[in-house]
């Protein structure tokens, strides 16, 4: 493969809440280089205080999102060739949170909203009862598969539009797992989260941009997922609560 | 800022005004093949209960639908608290009512 | 520093149109109620703001006023059946015909308009 | 500059682990504060949620906790602590009903509407509960949402620097941080405080586990005098992985199944290998699939980055595109072919069998002192079966937090009632050590940790021998030296990642010396433990376990001793006849 250049051109934001900009920095290609591994060269080269986070190294923890020229992306899983353009590599915090230094953006609101939207499992039964069988074809369970494999990277909520200008916003990633447990039959937290996604926060907020499918690294559909949970909350309020 | 039932409410207003508009449009691209004049409006519109109540009807919910609407956008562009946003709601909806109530009367009356 | 490449996607674009022709139409609104609320007591005035329109370039401001109608009506119909039907994967393409029905809707006003 | 803070029940890491011992200790006692600090973000560091093939659980037809346990002791070779081993799989059934019922794990199932479970490589039944080939995102996913929503208190990117014991020394009286963000040190007391930090062999040049890993709490126990058993146990995964040093993606796992489903392994040349050392070529067990790649690659038959490749193509890359559609996307995105191509592997350190001495209650010889998940030691003796480790971390987790609860209430342990006063001394000492690097002229860490990952995979690694052990101790303590000549250049402790490799380097070098330490002592080879200059396994009716324990003066001693057979002797089973089922687990 022909490098367009030994070495590559990378701007890095660095700064913290009270602001920052962009410093240049050259780093050497390699054959097999991700964008997670352009920030470690820096760090573990030219910057040794650089911060930013990783886990997994692997797509699979969803703590190295930061914005690629532009574009929110998880850094561990994209190829520089795949991203590397004209301006080079520009890469700053991931957009929608408030940064805590240079490339590490504070998650808490991302969690904290998960949380707010009921993301979370009510459980129905116990440790002590058998567990519930349920058809792998059946609509509920396809429905919800459809939408379970999140790693709560907050890629999707860096790309939304309509979290930046809605600041109470759920976001699609909070919606996503709503909706993924108002199709799971074993869950008994039915309505307290239809409440919760149709409040003032909630999906009626979504504008239907689509930006956090297009960049959803797992190729989920949060919009998909809104959008059901927008006609569930609608039909139940219509029904008195009682469509299901 | 937009719960169930301004959701509902914009949406539904929304579903009212489809065929309307279609109407209105198809109407408009006959009507000014000819020129437009307030007599050939006005003998179309006026006793009509049909017109009166299609435009009536659309009133109401460009009304609802608009103001909910643009208390979104303004919510987003200028980030007001729902103490402001809810009777700037409120006043647009009340005023495009009024106005096109207004104008129904009068190419209907 | 970086421009925004996620909203030159289609459907973001789509959204930008469906926002600036429903802010678009309701600014124009009140101006359309005002004109023909004219006729409740002056028929004269309406007919001499119809005559004014008779002019071209406010036939073409005109023909922009049913594109903005027809965008939205269109493009807000496609919202509806995303929010109501069942996911599509052909988001882009329905974007892409909303647009088109509104400017072949509006072509169709200015050319009768015109005639 | 130093922050105090007090809670009751203090838990340090978010694994499986972490997760569930929060989960237990607050319902087991809600009027207590249960505080839980980690080194990253809650939920998304950690091993647990790296998990891709399953968790292992009995549940019944045809197959029982008898026949799960007996897997796990002959898996292990007999050396096994035979009571954790037996709580482990016995409450693992208990276990998946709660992850499926009450936190809300939403596993695979079979067309009839059962749990499916699937085949794992040493098991006499396919007993592995998945879900996809993303088990661990699915567990660790909803534990995290169960945590969030409970009064719980977060401490997220908290590294735990040191163990503080009281000031007359019989118990642990709380734990140092450093809060990672904000620079400051802080010290929290705690009457209970559970280490669940996941080990982690993240000292060889290749190795899975997740960037935060690096046996800290190994490390920190160590320094407290306290006994690690099984330390030279360190598995090996035969198919991690190659883009060169440059890449974090170097060591990460391919799957296993890609060599079950017929996968080829090809040397330098593009010449199947495998058949020269087994007879079940590829489809062979991860050991000695891992020794006979280490030693093609010693032999220096190897690929440009140095391993071996893999080649799925023959089966039809649409067909490898279709059955491991993750992994075909996953080496995608990183610039490789593994549907069509050939994709370069090594063996990878994965998973560390060695830990902290405890009891299968969890309770360990420091009073207030608690381990569970990867760091404590016995569950799985030389050698892990695939789908026990989550199993023992979300078993043993949710144990340490009913037991914590319980020994700090009213009820409970007289010495653990109440909170207690540290040793000042001890907290100035373990904050000047932190500090070490900001005395000293910057230097470059990244270089030394290359300098011991080579190190480590050269002397201590798949194949083992005195000499090259020895080699790796010498090497260990110049490392040492070097480490701590080396400083870090800029002053400010906030969010400084390299100071915290620093850090991690040190964890690395003093849990490194146990490993090479331990292997030197067991003068045969057993599970993941292979001597060359001592191939057989020893008698099973004489195993033995080593023991490290380092001493005031910070050398180690190691020392053997016998494994009881309290259940099963080698020779014997558990299972007579067809499985019969002690322990009911319901369809
Ligand atoms: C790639 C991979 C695949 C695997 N697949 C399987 C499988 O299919 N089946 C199976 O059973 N097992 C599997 N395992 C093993 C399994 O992941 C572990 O056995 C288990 O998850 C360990 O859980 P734990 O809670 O002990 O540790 P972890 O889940 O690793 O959690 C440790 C926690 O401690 C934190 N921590 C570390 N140091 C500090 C510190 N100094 N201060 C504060 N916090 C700290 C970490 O950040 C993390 O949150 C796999 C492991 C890997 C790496
Ligand atoms: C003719 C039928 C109409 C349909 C089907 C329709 C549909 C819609 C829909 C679905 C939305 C919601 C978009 C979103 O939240 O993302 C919307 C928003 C809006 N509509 Fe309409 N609309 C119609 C007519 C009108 C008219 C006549 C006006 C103006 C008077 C108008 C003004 C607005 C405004 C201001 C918004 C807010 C835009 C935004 O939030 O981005 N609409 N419309
Ligand atoms: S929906 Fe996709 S982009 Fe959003 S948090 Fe989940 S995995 Fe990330
Ligand atoms: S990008 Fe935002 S507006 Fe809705 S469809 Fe996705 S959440
Ligand atoms: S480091 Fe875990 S997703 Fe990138």
């Amino acid at each position: 493969m022909h490098r367009r250049a030994e070495v590559l051109d990378v701007l890095v934001w660095r700064g913290d809440a009270n602001g920052g900009g962009y410093h240049s920095y050259g780093v050497p290609a390699q054959e097999s280089q991700t964008v997670l591994d352009v920030v470690t060269w820096i760090q573990q080269n030219v910057e040794p205080t650089l911060a930013y986070r990783f886990a997994c190294r692997v797509g699979m923890c969803g703590s190295c999102a930061m914005m690629v020229n532009g574009e929110p992306r998880w850094t561990c899983r994209t190829h520089v060739k795949k991203v590397f353009g004209a301006k080079g590599l520009v890469i700053a915090p991931l957009r929608n949170l408030p940064v805590i230094k240079d490339l590490a953006a504070d998650m808490a609101a991302f969690f904290d909203k998960w949380t707010a939207a009921e993301g979370r499992f009510h459980p129905s039964k116990s440790r002590n009862d058998a567990m519930e069988p349920i058809s792998p074809e059946a609509p509920n369970r396809v429905a919800a598969n459809a939408a379970i494999e999140c790693i709560n990277c907050a890629v999707c909520y860096a790309a939304c539009d309509t979290v930046t200008a809605n600041p109470d916003y759920f976001g699609p990633a909070a919606l996503n797992r709503a909706w993924t447990l108002q199709n799971d039959v074993r869950d008994a937290g039915y309505t307290v989260r239809q409440d919760a996604v149709s409040s003032s926060g909630g999906c009626f907020n979504c504008h239907s941009h689509q930006s956090c499918m297009t960049y959803c690294p797992n190729e989920l559909n949060p919009t998909a997922s809104i959008a059901g949970l927008k006609r569930l909350s609608a039909l139940s309020y219509l029904t008195g609560g009682k469509a299901r | 800022m937009i719960g169930v039932r301004l959701y509902l409410a914009q949406r539904l207003s929304a579903l009212v005004m489809a065929p309307l508009m279609i109407g209105h449009l198809a109407v408009m691209i006959y009507a000014v093949q000819n020129g437009l004049s307030a007599e050939e409006i006005l003998s179309r519109t006026q006793g009509s209960l049909w017109w009166g109540a299609f435009y009536g009807l659309f009133v109401i919910a460009v009304s609802i639908h608009a103001a909910i609407g643009v208390r979104a956008v303004v919510y987003e562009t200028a980030g007001l608290p729902e103490r402001i946003l809810n009777p700037l709601t409120w006043a647009i909806g009340v005023s495009l009512f009024v106005m096109g109530g207004r104008a129904v009367a009068g190419v209907v009356l | 520093m970086i421009d925004a490449p996620h909203r030159r996607d289609g459907v973001r674009i789509a959204a930008l149109i469906h926002r600036v022709s429903g802010v678009g139409l309701a600014l124009f609104l009140p101006v359309h109620f005002y004109v023909l609320g004219l006729a409740l007591n002056d028929t004269a005035a309406l007919d001499t703001f119809l005559n004014w329109t008779d002019n071209w370039a406010v036939k073409l401001a005109e023909t922009g006023l049913v594109l903005l109608l027809s965008l939205h009506l269109f493009g807000g119909l496609r919202i509806l059946a995303l929010e109501f039907l069942p996911w599509t994967p052909r988001q882009k393409l329905f974007a892409a015909l909303a647009a088109s029905l509104a400017v072949f809707v509006s072509l169709g006003f200015f050319l009768s308009a015109g005639s | 500059m130093l922050e105090r803070h007090d809670t009751d029940i203090l838990i340090i890491g978010a694994g499986g682990a972490g997760l569930f011992a929060a989960l237990h200790a607050q319902k087991a006692a809600p009027d207590l504060k249960v505080t839980i600090a980690v080194k990253g973000l809650l939920g998304k560091c950690g091993c647990t949620r790296m998990v891709q093939g399953g968790y292992n659980v009995a549940l019944g037809k045809g197959d029982s906790v008898e026949r799960h346990f007996m897997d796990t002791i002959v898996g292990g070779k007999w050396l096994p602590h035979q009571g954790m081993a037996w709580r482990l799989c016995e409450t693992a059934v208990v276990r998946i009903r709660e992850l499926e019922n009450e936190i809300g794990c939403f596993f695979d199932r079979m067309s009839d509407g059962s749990l499916h479970q699937k085949a794992f490589a040493g098991q006499t039944f396919d007993r592995t509960v998945h879900k996809g080939d993303l088990t661990g995102i699915e567990i660790i996913s909803r534990l995290m949402e169960q945590v969030l929503a409970r009064p719980v208190e977060r401490m997220e990117e908290h590294r735990a620097l040191a163990l503080i014991r009281s000031r007359s020394g019989d118990e642990l009286a709380g734990v140092l941080f450093v809060d990672m963000r904000r620079g400051v040190f802080r010290f929290v007391r705690a009457k209970t405080i559970l280490l669940a930090t996941g080990g982690g062999p993240t000292m060889y040049r290749y190795h899975t586990p997740s960037g935060d890993k690096s046996m800290d709490g190994l490390a920190m126990v160590l320094r407290q005098g306290l006994p690690l058993r099984d330390m030279e146990m360190v598995q090996f995964h035969p198919t991690g992985l190659l883009g060169g040093a440059g890449t974090r993606m170097t060591g990460t796992v391919l799957e296993e199944g890609l060599r079950g489903a017929g996968g080829h392994l090809l040397d330098g040349d593009g010449r199947r290998f495998m058949f020269d050392y087994a007879e079940a070529g590829e489809r062979a067990t991860r050991d000695i699939v891992s020794r006979a790649i280490f030693d093609e690659m010693r032999k220096g038959n190897t690929t440009p980055n140095g391993g071996v490749y893999i080649s799925m193509g023959h089966l039809g890359p649409d067909s490898v595109r279709e059955r491991f559609k993750g992994m075909v996307k996953r080496c995608a995105d990183c610039g490789f072919d593994l549907a069509a191509g050939r994709v370069e592997v090594v063996p990878t350190a994965h998973y560390l069998m060695g830990g902290l001495i405890c009891d299968p209650d969890t309770r360990t010889e420091l009073a207030g002192l608690y381990v569970a998940g990867e760091d404590a030691g016995g569950a799985h003796g030389s050698n892990r079966l695939g789908g026990n480790g989550v199993a023992n971390s979300t078993v043993y987790g949710g144990i340490a937090g009913e037991i914590m609860a319980g020994d700090c209430a009213s009820s409970g342990d007289q010495s653990l009632r109440t909170l207690r006063d540290p040793n000042e001394e001890a907290i100035a000492a373990e904050i000047a050590r932190a500090r070490h690097p900001f005395g000293r002229r910057g230097g470059n860490v990244h270089a030394l940790r290359l300098k011991l990952m080579d190190l480590m995979w050269d002397e201590a690694g798949v194949m083992r021998t005195a000499d090259g052990l020895n080699r790796g101790l010498a090497g260990l303590k110049e490392l040492r030296n070097e480490l701590f000549e080396t400083g870090v250049a800029d002053d400010d402790m906030v969010f400084n990642l390299t100071w915290h490799d620093w850090m991690n380097l040190h964890s690395l070098i003093d849990t490194s010396e146990v490993i090479a330490g331990a292997a030197l002592w067991r003068e045969n080879s057993r599970g993941a433990h292979y001597r060359e200059d001592f191939p057989d396994q020893g008698e099973l009716e004489t195993s033995y376990f080593t023991v490290a324990r380092q001493g005031t003066d910070g050398g180690l001693s190691i020392s053997r001793e016998p494994v009881e057979f309290t259940i099963v002797k080698p020779g014997e089973t558990l299972i007579a006849g067809e499985s019969e089922t002690l322990v009911a687990a319901p369809a």
